[in-house]
């Protein structure tokens, strides 16, 4: 952290002053390159494990077999000195440029999003719209499009609207009722489009199969598919022999979502 | 304004289509008022109307020329004729006019038209019983 | 850039007795107009005099008026002005009538006109000069007239200039 | 000058003038008698002739009655029974009684198997059947016209208009109005089957005659259109014409050249009357002219119902002010005619 904070100040700097002075700046590297040599061949001699093992003389016998001739000791130490010197020199400059360069990169760095992560594994968990629409996940097919199969469906909603509404005796008040169907589910349940602006649409009639946040899909008597635009259109609702209107301007989300949602009491039932 | 299409012989067909072309307007008005007692004469109520068209309109307002062509003092009803530039003027002034002698009152106007012979064959006046 | 249009009439308002004119201000005038206009065009022209009317600019001294209308209805409550005869100020009735010399769109064309006719005024009265003095007045104030000056400046000079020599 | 702003328009008007000759072959005379279906008062103006002719006074009282119904279900219309008897065989005139175009339903049945319905917005989209916003509404829709041939195919019993227009009636909207019938030429014997279900009653259309002296009379020939129909109007409203330009009431005066008719009869009729009558009256009027007169013109006007949805054919009409729809026509001894019809505001020209 300290470093991120800190050095790339000194990276600018150090650039800027390259600018401005370049010689000065070479002979400073070269003094730095030095230090830094020394610190390298004291950590190398540190780590060979016996210094001395080195810098003994090789024996006479030895001397005479290998053809060489061993030196006195302050000039191996002297040699060993420029050799390394020399060799190593070249990689601590390199090293310099890299240092200087990985700095640059710092610079520019940020942090990897840890939430961005996790909120593509969530998604990737379901289908997006597209491939819903692909793999025809909601769609019904032609030969299920029947209204007798959803007939039992019908009878299902019934029940449920009975046991919502405590059982719905003739005797209780409308507005119980309406508070109740405001939250429940209309699947199943037969709808009839009694108001439109669209003309075509009045008088349709058939069992809800699905409900979408701006559509409402049902099946007719005569085995067809309707699809009807909550929007201008008011739909009745008969349970029991409560009609209930529904406008469908106001009923524009999804059945999951209106459970939740508050409804405004007035507005106006202009379509 | 005027669109006329004549025939090649114009003594034997000719049409002609007047649009907007009418110079005076007519409106049939009945007066409600508060106490159905009072009676006016058509003077009177001529200097009322004209009175309601000064306080909205002004002196300009009191100058406009409309005729009182038929009066019922029994039904309080009244044809006036006024020049069709002067129409919006006379009819507002009339919505406009609330009060007759510090009792409350009110204009109904019953008909309007650009013809003084359709106000004498009104249908809604049809009574069948 | 869509704004509002309104109508600037130039005005100037003549009295019998020129000292009295120090009198008037924009309220009085104002007034003096809403009045007239309540008059000549009943509830209907006050509803439009109360809109956007106003008194821009009113020179005490020479009795030049600039008078604020809106375009639509500036017709109207022109036809109102010559009913004016008097304006009453510091409770004293001044008898006066106003003389529309110009209408222009913007208050700058109306000063340009001012300036213009006040010109013209000193042209007409460089020949009835009666002695040199008098006449080398009237064209140092010829030759003073232009725009160029600040705007305030070029009103008020000229016309007490003109004013000068009247006397 | 245009001071003030907007206040000297006024909504439109047509007038139309027609100039021809009966013996034209071109006149339209009789189209555009039998276009106007709704007919409401006939009057007639006869110069000097203190009481009505024989042949025309029988002709008068001879226009076939009409039936008013009580609370009529409009479904009843599409009754098959009563299609059969009555709209397939010749033709029945029906409108709705006493409801203002501007704020009720108007239903109106014509001769041509045609049912009109003018609705307001609510009924409109109760109804569901299409239809047409009104030229009388202005930017929000607020009444529609629907107009059905029960003629068509497929409104036959049955069909599949049919049907989902009595639906619509019967069970969505409840249109119940008073409702003014007639039929030609079958009368009340067509109309028997439907009559006899409901509340009804048979009326006469209701003659009046007035008998006008001195009356001051403009040049015909050669008078303006709105002049003469001023004039008209002033002698049909018993406006005295006899003013001087300063009076304080009224300054209404006959145009000139002016001149002085001792004796005139007025003769007007009211009710539900067809337009085959009214040509009926027409053709014994050309009769009556060609007997030599005195004065040798005749004037004829007819009025259509205020609140009839439609005009001249099938063209829509609404009340804005007046609702006017009449035709006057003006007849010569020469057989020469002069016709001026007359429509008010947003109706369509006139044929």
């Amino acid at each position: 952290m300290r470093h991120r904070c800190v050095k790339p100040v000194g990276n600018r700097e150090r650039r800027r002053r390259r600018q401005e002075a370049g010689s000065e700046l070479e002979f400073k590297t070269h003094v730095c390159c030095c230090v830094s040599v020394f610190c390298c061949c004291r950590r190398v001699c540190s780590a060979k494990m016996d210094e001395a093992l080195v810098r003994t003389r090789i024996p006479q016998d030895l001397e005479k077999v290998l053809g060489v001739e061993s030196q006195t000791n302050a000039k191996a130490a002297a040699f060993t000195k420029a050799f390394l010197k020399k060799s190593i020199q070249q990689n601590s400059r390199h090293d310099l440029d890299g240092m200087l360069s990985h700095k640059a990169v710092i610079l520019g760095y940020s942090r990897p999003k840890k939430d961005k992560v996790k909120r593509n594994s969530k998604r990737a968990k379901g289908l997006n719209a597209r491939q819903k629409r692909a793999m025809k996940v909601f769609q019904i097919k032609p030969e299920h499009q029947r209204y007798e199969l959803f007939l039992p469906l019908h009878e299902l909603w019934k029940q449920y609207i009975i046991d919502l509404c405590n059982g719905l005796k003739p005797t209780s008040s409308p507005q119980f009722v309406q508070q109740k169907l405001l939250k429940a589910d209309f699947h199943g349940a037969i709808i009839t489009v009694v108001r439109s602006k669209c003309p075509s649409y009045v008088g349709t009639t058939g069992i809800l199969v699905q409900e979408f946040k701006h559509v409402f899909k049902i099946i007719t008597k005569e085995d067809k598919l309707k699809v009807i635009p909550k929007r201008n259109s008011v739909f009745a609702v008969e349970v029991n022999g409560f009609v209930s209107h529904i406008y469908g301007s106001r009923f524009e989300q999804r059945a999951s979502e209106r459970s939740a949602k508050k409804f405004k009491v007035r507005g106006t039932i202009d379509l | 304004m005027r669109r006329a299409d004549k025939d090649d012989k114009p003594t034997v067909y000719q049409r002609v289509v007047l649009k907007n072309a009418s110079p005076h307007h007519y409106m049939k008005i009945h007066l409600v008022l508060q106490d159905a007692s009072t009676r006016l004469s058509a003077v009177e109520l001529k200097q009322f109307i004209i009175t309601g068209l000064k306080s909205l309109y002004g002196e300009v307002g009191a100058a406009l020329n409309f005729d009182l062509l038929k009066y019922d003092e029994d039904t309080l009803t009244a044809l006036l004729r006024v020049y069709s530039r002067g129409l919006v003027k006379l009819w507002s002034s009339l919505t406009l006019l609330g009060s007759y002698q510090n009792q409350a009152c009110a204009f109904r106007v019953l008909q309007v038209s650009p013809f003084l012979l359709s106000l004498t064959g009104n249908s809604r006046d049809l009574q069948l019983d | 850039m869509v704004r509002l249009k309104s109508r600037y009439l130039l005005c100037e308002v003549i009295v019998s007795d020129r000292s009295r004119l120090l009198l008037l201000d924009d309220r009085a005038i104002a007034s003096a107009v809403k009045a007239a206009v309540a008059r000549i065009h009943g509830d209907y022209g006050a509803a439009l005099c109360s809109i956007r009317f106003s008194v821009k600019y009113l020179n005490a001294h020479t009795g030049i008026v600039f008078l604020r209308f809106p375009k639509r209805c500036y017709k109207l409550l022109w036809s109102a002005l010559p009913f004016i005869t008097s304006v009453e100020t510091h409770r004293q009735k001044i008898p006066c009538f106003l003389n529309c010399l110009h209408v222009g769109g913007t208050i700058r064309t109306c000063q340009k006109f001012l300036v213009q006719y006040n010109t013209r005024q000193l042209h007409q009265m460089l020949p009835k000069c009666k002695n040199e003095e008098e006449k080398r007045q009237v064209h140092k104030a010829i030759l003073s007239c232009s725009l160029t000056r600040g705007n305030k400046d070029t009103i008020e000079d000229e016309p007490e200039s003109e004013e000068d020599e009247e006397e | 000058m245009n001071m003030s702003v907007d206040l000297d328009q006024t909504p439109r008007s047509l007038l139309v003038c027609d100039w021809s000759s009966f013996l034209d072959d071109k006149n339209r005379v009789s189209s555009q008698v039998e276009q106007l279906h709704f007919n409401y008062k006939v009057s007639v103006l006869l110069p000097e002739c203190s009481s009505a002719p024989a042949h025309l006074d029988s002709v008068l009282n001879s226009f076939s009655s009409f039936y008013l119904i009580r609370n009529l279900p409009i479904h009843e219309l599409l009754d098959k029974q009563f299609l059969e008897t009555a709209v397939y065989q010749g033709s029945v005139y029906g409108l709705s009684y006493r409801t203002r175009i501007d704020e009720d339903n108007c239903v109106a049945l014509m001769p041509n198997g045609r049912l009109s319905l003018s609705l307001d917005k609510d009924s409109y989209q109760l109804l569901g059947v299409e239809g047409k916003p009104s030229r009388f509404s202005n930017r929000t829709n607020s009444r529609y016209v629907i107009s059905i041939d029960l003629t068509d195919n497929s409104m036959a019993p049955g069909g599949r208009g049919y049907l989902r227009l009595l639906t619509g009636l019967m069970s969505r909207l409840h249109l119940t109005t008073d409702f003014l019938l007639s039929h030609h030429p079958g009368g009340g014997a067509s109309l028997q089957p439907l009559l006899s279900r409901y509340d009804w009653s048979e009326h006469r259309p209701e003659l009046h005659s007035h008998a006008l002296t001195h009356l001051s009379c403009p040049e015909l020939q050669s008078c303006d259109p709105h002049s003469f129909l001023e004039w008209l109007g002033a002698v049909d409203a018993d406006i005295s014409c006899e003013n001087s330009s300063i009076s304080f009431l009224s300054s209404l005066v006959c145009p000139e050249p002016k001149t002085t008719l001792s004796r005139v009869l007025r003769v007007s009729i009211c009710g539900l009357l067809l337009p085959q009558d009214v040509h009926r009256l027409i053709q014994e009027i050309r009769c009556y002219l060609e007997q030599p007169q005195l004065e040798s013109w005749l004037s004829l006007t007819v009025h259509g119902f205020v609140d009839s949805p439609v005009s001249w054919g099938g063209r829509e009409h609404g009340v804005l002010r007046g609702g006017e729809n009449f035709y006057t026509l003006l007849m010569f001894h020469d057989h020469t005619y002069h016709l001026h019809l007359a429509t008010g505001a947003h109706d369509t020209c006139p044929p």
